[in-house]
């Protein structure tokens, strides 16, 4: 629907994404419990409480607050997701650059942006059963989508996430905790995978 | 979920009130972000030796913080791995000009952590992995081997020679050569809660152990029937025996670790069991550690850790420490 | 029952053997009947301090056997206590001429077994009873208080002065003078399994917990619904405080034991608690004791000891020890 | 049915006590747990086990198999009951003296010599809740009965006994483990004093 938006969009769009959190919070610590150590929902939770409560004060651009997210979520998620995530959000700053509104165009750039920093820090390779399972797919649907609106961008990239997701279950881990169980990592959904899905649905929401 | 705390939300920072409030002539602890050091840091001149983790493995590492061992550890959540701006912090408290050696436990969340808090460091600092636990199979596309109880083993040797003068250089090659010569393996007879899931991590049947457990609730490798500890013992030393490998004539540090909830009768039984099999095989036990140290919360369980050691460890083991859980020399 | 034992009738004698193989430097193990005493046994012309109980609860006693505690302890069956063979052959191992005190924990079967073998024994042999739980009511017409937590200070502050050179009645005076000044209580979160029943001695539901908590398992004087730590610890401080009472102005070592699966991170909690509560009411607290000490095998929960202390007591509670469980100042 | 009691004969009983504490381990070790530790059954047990394997040297005289076994149980029980059975043995030993065959009423001298000693160690008074709510019963049955014949004084004993052992149930413990729970003591049977009734029920049985 919207052909841009502004640095209170992004703020909008960040309020979202916190509630799907805490909204989500135990879905994420359970499947965290099933193949890793059961604090991935708390961890982003953690997180997002306090990004909010930086909120008031998000800066003058888009890229401010994406750097204010980025840096707050390093210093209170902790765990794998912490800096994997921090390092997203901190690219996706980058990415956009002094813009004070964001297009279709830049966000797709964003979400490239981001998901090479994940790759950067985290060396997850596709099928490694991680988060990038999620984002990979998630870039390549906003990439091929060639819409020139936000919405329909980032709702080809929730919907491509989803289904990332989804196909993690079958995959035996490689990265990350829930490689320790070999095998057994089969049959469960990542928890990172799911709040990737989960965060850019939030973005899409927000954008419609 | 029966804990003695008040909010899973703040145990760890009440936690660490009752720590700071115990051990006022060891340590401090700085909250937010929250970091726990010597009482006496900087020490102007000496190498810095830093850990941390997630919590709920105490006294690792908190409790390992003191003269002749760390510097600083950096707590996390429960089971969470500390922050980098906890890290950093860590790194300005107790910097004495000498460097700093920041050990980690292999986990995706504290490689990550720490590796961003270095490169933001100011100074020489270098960090080490450990990767004892033989449990899991090494990769290169894996997450690779845990940090589990050989951590401990490695922050008393390096720390000691830290204390003794070592410069960064060989701090640093200390600690490679103690991370080359130790590995782990450990067992849960039961799971833990963590305060904020209120729930066990797993659960296992009342006939069920599960081998290869990680410490932080991961569930491991393998779960088969409860077996008497003359099994036991063998089916955790085994492996680790195999895969270093550990010979005849070897000399050693054997470290029987309780996961928390195991109480010292059962620990003591296990090590003798593992003395006697490791002297059948003509492997020279000469330093020993039983107890709970390198724990998973109120679990059942118990480790094995075993060091071949050589002259410039012993020297360093046996090296004065002062800290909560460890003391000895002074 | 999962327990990494063999056999419960071979608990015991297997985890001494254990006890043996990993501090051999400190203590030896005798067995038929079973004894652990220091390994330099017997040190002439010191009074010698003997204790024991029931086995279940370490590290006491056989952990707090060396120099500057206990010179030796006599270890029973899981929570039965010793029998008068085994404190006579304790008493013959370490007499070192200066006469023996023996430490009692106020249970009928360790009065009369310690009796019994004080009216069988040789040269100069006292006894004293330690009653500092008070959870249970006094009274001339039942078996009294019991002796818990209080126990792990006495022996550390009267091995202390038998180790600095205090002859038999000096000992056994301050013996007494400690047993007046401490006082402690205990709360069961969970029950503990002896192997050789192989059930929970009782049974606690998911929101209860069990105030006043002996320490076999014996359950304690109130059940009532599970409560944040910042009522439970006021729950047990305040009955040790109006007890003896202390106040304002005096000073104390302030020990915080966990009864074996209460991990260290709760525990900490539970202290900093009580270190609050203390300060609140003008009481300095001048020593702590933190740590699973008196344990009843796997339970979860803990107690709080408190003794009121005076400059002879902390000259003893400082001075060297070196034993299993406490080390330091050597 | 007999009027004398050779040194066999005491064996032959000692065998049939140790043979009831076996078969009875769990019953007691299950009425500890109720108001006690849990142990008395499997105390028990330890010491009759190790007491059989010294009857095939019993001695000479009733008085040396009655010492051995008072001397075994000391060394081997714990806890309260092994001082108060190995002095309540040790007492009934002196009692007979150097007798070659016991009577009835050397019998009856021995029960209430065993009983002196139990309260004399124990200091237990009549319903405390101990094992003296069972032997003092027995001893005074035991005296009442008047019998020339050691199985009607010794059956006279021990049916005095187990119901001295019932009638402890409503009591609150006053002495040993059970009188920590002050008024939670009532409504359970006292563990030594079942241990007691069943020993003299092992005696009159292999008198009979
Ligand atoms: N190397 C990696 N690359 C990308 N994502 C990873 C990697 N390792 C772990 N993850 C993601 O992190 C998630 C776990 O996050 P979290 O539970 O917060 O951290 P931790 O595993 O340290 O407890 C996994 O589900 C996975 O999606
Ligand atoms: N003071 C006493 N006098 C007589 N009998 C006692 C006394 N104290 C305890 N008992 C008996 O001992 C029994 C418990 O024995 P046991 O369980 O073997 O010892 P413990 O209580 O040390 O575990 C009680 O049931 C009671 O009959
Ligand atoms: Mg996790
Ligand atoms: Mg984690
Ligand atoms: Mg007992
Ligand atoms: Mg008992």
């Amino acid at each position: 629907m919207a052909a841009s938006c502004t640095v209170d969009g992004v703020v909008a769009a960040i309020r979202k994404v916190a509630a799907t959190v805490e909204e989500h919070r135990d879905e994420l610590v359970n499947l965290d419990r099933e193949i890793g150590d059961g604090d991935h929902g708390e961890n982003l939770k953690r997180g997002f409480t306090a990004v909010l409560s930086k909120l008031d004060n998000p800066g003058e651009t888009p890229a401010a607050v994406l750097k204010l997210v980025a840096s707050t979520l390093i210093s209170t998620v902790g765990g794998a997701a912490g800096p994997l995530y921090g390092t997203a959000f901190l690219r996706a700053s980058s990415a956009v650059g002094q813009e004070t509104e964001l297009t279709a165009e830049s966000i797709v750039a964003a979400l490239g942006a981001a998901l090479n920093g994940v790759v950067a820090r985290g060396k997850a390779e596709p099928g490694d059963k991680t988060m990038v399972d999620a984002l990979g797919p998630a870039v390549a649907a906003a990439q091929e989508s060639g819409s020139g609106d936000i919405a329909a961008v980032l709702s080809a990239a929730a919907e491509a996430a989803d289904k990332g997701a989804q196909d993690t279950i079958p995959l035996v881990a490689r990265k990350g905790r829930a490689s320790y169980l070999g095998e057994r990592s089969a049959g469960h959904m990542d928890p990172g995978a799911r709040s990737t899905a989960l965060l850019l649905r939030a973005f899409a929401d927000a954008a419609s | 979920m029966k804990k003695i705390i008040n909010d899973p939300s703040t145990v760890v920072a009440e936690s660490l009130a009752g720590l700071a409030a115990a051990h006022a002539d060891v340590l401090k602890v700085r909250t937010e972000p929250a970091v726990i050091y010597r009482a006496d840091a900087p020490v102007t001149g000496k190498v810095a030796v830093i850990s941390g983790g997630g919590s709920g493995h105490e006294p690792m590492h908190g409790g390992l913080v003191g003269l002749g061992m760390l510097d600083a550890a950096c707590p996390g959540a429960v089971f969470t791995s500390p922050t980098p701006d906890q890290v950093q912090a860590a790194a300005e408290l107790v910097d004495g000009g000498a460097g700093v050696l920041l050990i980690v436990k292999n986990y995706t969340g504290d490689v990550l952590n720490f590796e961003t808090a270095a490169e933001f460091a100011e100074g020489d600092v270098r960090t080490v992995v450990i990767d004892d636990d033989v449990a899991v199979k090494d990769s290169l596309y894996t997450a690779g081997r845990r940090g589990v109880g050989g951590t401990v083993l490695l922050e008393k040797i390096v720390g000691g020679a830290a204390e003794g003068g070592y410069g960064l250089d060989e701090v640093e090659a200390l600690a490679r050569k103690v991370i080359s010569q130790v590995r782990s393996m450990g067992v849960a007879l039961t799971a833990c809660t963590v305060p904020h899931v209120g729930e066990p991590s797993f659960v296992l049947a009342d006939d069920e152990i599960e081998i290869g457990i990680g410490i932080h609730g991961e569930p491991g490798r393998q779960r088969v029937p409860h077996m008497p500890a003359d099994q036991l013992v063998p089916a955790l030393l085994e492996p680790i025996l195999e895969d270093l490998p550990f010979q005849s004539g070897d000399r050693v540090l054997l470290f029987t670790n309780s996961m928390g909830g195991t109480p010292l009768i059962e620990l003591y039984l296990a090590h003798g069991i593992a003395e006697r099999l490791l002297a059948e095989r003509g492997i020279v036990v000469q330093r020993r550690l039983v107890g709970p140290y390198v724990t998973s919360l109120e679990m059942q369980g118990m480790s094995l850790t075993l060091l071949k050691v050589d002259d410039e460890m012993l020297r360093w083991w046996d090296a004065p420490v002062r800290t909560a859980a460890l003391r000895w020399g002074v």
